[in-house]
């Protein structure tokens, strides 16, 4: 939105409107017109409105022609729900957390060959059908904040209507095509503190690093010490 | 009797059977308003018989016109038509005029009351032939600013003739106004 | 212009009003009517005004002096009417008969009372529902206090 | 047969103005209000900044069905928007626009006959309001037949003030007697003719009759198709009329500098100058509560025209 001095300045010249009339009420005066405003001359209020509407003409109007131009959308629009299918493992947590059931999921597991002789054969869910009836959708985008594996997004494409509304079950290959249409996450804000993920595997690696060089310390000082066994410890665990 | 009429017209300069054109647009005009005065008294739609008063009403502002009364012409359509019939008008919708017929608009003595006029007409209007079937009018050509029903003709007269009516006429306007208000200002006290 | 045409066209004009004020029950169609009548005059004040070539145009000012009086005229007439309408719940002339005078027999005009005439205790009563039963109550009562 | 002719081409001339200003006058107010709204307005129909879009709102109108209520009364419900509509046209002949007979109809009485013929149009609406079998359009009916009774009497009296000093009451003998300095000696007439002028059309904030928001839209709620246009088109013929004669009356009419070539430029232009500031309140005034609205007239306009007309008389008396 952008700035626009008349809403500022609307909003006063209506309130001072209402009080007006308020005040007409209560003396019981008719003149509603003339006498009124806060002080000064007689019809001051009425003035002032006429100001503003004329100041509102000569500036230029907000207005965004849509067909012909294409709206600026915000970073965080809720336009439509796509989906990142090889993400998807099937948990149907999406579907379970949806408050009005419009998303529908099919799959079936399938059965991989052991990888090693000695292991097991594992099985796997394979999507068959993700489709969302965003007749029924709310955009609450609770399936979204739910998926662990960040499968689904928020697109900004808004112009999906039919003219029929069994046509708004969009099947998976319709929700992938937005998934081009997804932003990439807005930049950080300079001062913001570092997301959980990057803060998350720094410390991991500090860790690591440490570990590594206290290894390689205690290594050193064993191979001066003449003992030629590392320790037992030096293989370093996973945090 | 037509046919003697004319015989005993003929001498005169005009002849009821040779009438000039406004003399036709008159009665044609006159036909019209008494059709519609008819139909005013006698419809038993209430509003249809304000809206036919409509009719008589503007139709006699054209005979005045006819008639070179310029003047009266125009307030009888700014008075009757602008004013009488609205609030006619509005006296029939708040009495609740229904749509469709009203079966009680006319009272019971409805034939009496139509021989009383048709005797009436039959006496006045002999009357009047009789009277003034020989009597010739000029008008005066109009469009002329001094024909006698012009606004600067009336006003003259009116103001320095019947100045005395005419402020008498200003103190009954105020007491119908007070009246008016009176009236219907008490009955909102009581109710 | 023959002259009896505008005074036979009032004349008419006339004895249409006058059929109208006779006939009709209802107080507003009434007040139309007398319009008409007044009209009927205006329309001869006129006429003769012209034929004479009044040099005080006497019919002409007459004429707007009528029709000022005939605005006033409706003007309260109608107040009259929306009063007794919304006092009475009827514009009918015929129904509005609480200041009439009592039968000439002396006798107390009552509900069943046919000296009144029988057409109107018949009408007025199954034709104003809206008339409450106080009404003819006040109505009898100031009969016989007259 | 010249003169039947000119007559002629007269009135086809006054049918042309008659069917394009109000035209002229609608789009002008659909792009004004977005503009003030702080919008674009129409801007598709015929290309340029929609010029043509009433032209389209008419077509649209002719197309719809033209539906008469079951309990309507059929001949008052057709007949109403033709009341309503002639009075304007009729109004239109008399109005001078530029000196030197350029006029539809010079009358003697003018301006008499426009007051007169403007009031007729009200019975438009009030047969409309009750014929159409619907308590809302009686109560609308009901409320503009009110407020017309109430504006009619400060209109006239603020007309006459003007008669008064002109000592004529025919409109182009108004004109022929008009100096500049009438303008600031008939401000406040003008002001109450043009205000009460607004009230008897109904236009915001005068607009109870066909308040939305209480009674939908008063006597012309059951009308659809050409007859609704019809009560549309008379609206802006109406505010065409209004402007037209208070500028007339009050703002001297043709007069300006170059009035012998451009008399009738100065007519138009004040005439939509007024039109403007009839969009203007439009805009910028919340509606007026019923009660508001007749004690406005009677307790405000009708005193203040009746001080103007004292004013101009004691002028009239001390210039003569």
């Amino acid at each position: 939105m952008p700035p626009l001095p008349s809403g500022s300045v609307g909003p006063t010249g209506h309130t001072e409107h209402t009080g007006h009339t308020g005040q007409s009420h209560q003396r019981g005066s008719g003149h509603s017109g003339r006498s009124g405003g806060s002080g000064g001359f007689p019809g001051r209020g009425l003035a002032k409105g006429l100001a503003v509407t004329l100041r509102t003409m000569t500036r230029r109007s907000v207005t965004d022609q849509y067909p012909d131009a294409q709206p600026e959308l915000p970073p965080r629009s809720r336009g439509v729900i796509a989906l990142l299918e090889e993400n998807c493992t099937v948990c149907m947590l999406c579907a379970r957390e949806c408050p009005d059931w419009c998303i529908y999921i099919d799959s079936h597991k399938e059965t991989l060959p052991a990888a090693e002789p000695n292991a097991r054969a594992r099985t796997r869910n394979v999507l068959d059908r993700f489709a969302i009836d965003f007749s029924l959708c709310m955009y609450c985008g609770i399936c979204i904040e739910v998926c662990p594996f960040d499968a689904l997004f928020w697109s900004p494409e808004f112009e999906y209507a039919e003219t029929d509304i069994l046509e708004l079950t969009h099947e998976r290959e319709k929700l992938r095509e937005w998934m081009w249409t997804v932003p990439p996450p807005p930049a950080l804000d300079p001062a913001a503190e570092e997301p959980k993920e990057i803060a998350a595997a720094r410390k991991a690696a500090d860790k690591l690093a440490a570990a590594d060089a206290a290894a390689e310390a205690a290594a050193a000082a064993a191979q001066e010490s003449a003992g030629t066994t590392p320790p037992p410890g030096g293989e370093e665990p996973a945090p | 009797m037509t046919a003697a009429l004319a015989a005993s017209l003929s001498s005169q300069g005009h002849s009821f059977l040779s009438p000039t054109g406004v003399e036709i647009v008159f009665v044609l005009v006159g036909l019209a308003v008494l059709g519609a005065a008819v139909l005013t008294v006698s419809t038993s739609q209430l509003v249809h018989a304000a809206l036919w008063l409509v009719v008589a009403l503007g139709g006699l502002a054209i005979e005045y016109l006819l008639l070179t009364a310029e003047f009266i012409a125009w307030v009888q359509v700014l008075i009757y038509l602008g004013s009488v019939v609205v609030l006619v008008l509005f006296g029939l919708m708040l009495t609740r005029a229904p749509i469709g017929r009203s079966p009680d608009a006319d009272s019971g003595n409805r034939w009496v009351a139509l021989g009383l006029a048709v005797v009436a007409a039959g006496t006045l209007v002999t009357l009047v032939v009789d009277a003034f079937r020989c009597t010739w009018m000029d008008l005066p050509a109009s469009g002329s600013t001094s024909v006698n029903g012009s606004t600067q003709a009336n006003g003259e007269v009116l103001f320095r003739y019947w100045v005395l009516p005419f402020e008498a006429l200003s103190v009954l306007l105020l007491a119908a106004l007070v009246g008016a208000i009176v009236l219907s200002r008490r009955h909102r006290e009581e109710g | 212009m023959h002259l009896a045409y505008p005074a036979v066209l009032a004349a008419l004009l006339f004895c249409v009003g006058l059929y109208g004020v006779l006939a009709r029950r209802n107080a507003v169609l009434m007040l139309m009517s007398v319009e008409l009548m007044l009209n009927a005059v205006n329309l001869n004040l006129v006429a003769f005004d012209v034929w004479l070539r009044d040099t005080l145009h006497a019919g002409q000012a007459l004429t707007l002096f009528t029709i000022t009086i005939a605005a006033a005229e409706i003007g309260l007439g109608l107040a009259i009417v929306l009063m007794v309408f919304r006092t009475q719940g009827t514009a009918d002339i015929d129904r509005l008969r609480e200041l009439s005078e009592p039968p000439a027999d002396g006798l107390p005009p009552g509900p069943t009372g046919a000296e009144a005439g029988p057409d109107d205790s018949d009408t007025a009563s199954p034709a104003s529902p809206a008339s409450p039963a106080s009404l003819t109550g006040s109505a009898q009562g100031k009969a016989g206090a007259v | 047969m010249t003169t039947a002719l000119e007559a002629l081409l007269r009135c086809v001339a006054v049918l042309v103005v008659f069917l394009t200003f109000p035209l002229v006058i609608g789009q002008t107010e659909h792009k004004v209000m977005a503009h003030m709204q702080g919008r674009l307005g129409p801007m598709y129909a015929g290309g340029f900044h929609g010029w043509a879009q009433l032209v389209a709102d008419g077509v649209k109108f002719a197309q719809k069905e033209d539906i008469v209520p079951a309990g309507a009364d059929r001949r008052i419900f057709q007949l109403a928007p033709a009341v309503a509509l002639l009075p304007y046209l009729l109004v239109l002949i008399a109005i001078p626009v530029g000196p030197g007979g350029f006029v539809g109809q010079a009358l003697d009485a003018g301006l008499f006959f426009v007051l007169a013929v403007m009031g007729i149009g009200v019975l438009g609406s009030l047969m409309a309001g009750w014929a159409s079998a619907n308590k809302f359009s009686l109560l609308g009916g009901v409320r503009s037949a009110a407020q017309l009774l109430a504006y009619e009497l400060p209109m006239l009296l603020a007309a006459a003030s003007v008669a008064m000093a002109a000592g004529t009451v025919s409109l182009t003998g108004i004109l022929g007697a008009f100096h500049w300095w009438w303008v600031p000696w008939q401000i406040v007439g003008g002001f109450v003719f043009f205000t009460s002028g607004l009230a008897e059309l109904q236009r915001p904030p005068f607009d109870m009759p066909v308040a939305d928001s209480e009674i939908i839209f008063g006597a012309y709620t059951e009308y659809t198709g050409l007859r609704f246009a019809l009560f549309l088109l008379s609206e802006y013929a109406g505010i065409l009329v209004l402007c037209a004669l208070t500028a007339v009356l009050f703002l001297g009419g043709w007069h300006g500098p170059l009035s012998a070539d451009l008399g009738w430029l100065w007519t138009l232009l004040k005439t939509f100058a007024l039109a403007f500031v009839v969009i203007w309140l439009r805009v910028t005034y919340p509606r007026l509560r019923e009660d508001q609205l007749m004690r406005f007239a009677w307790t405000f306009l009708i005193p203040l025209a009746l001080a103007q007309l004292a004013l101009t008389g004691i002028v009239k008396v001390v210039i003569s």
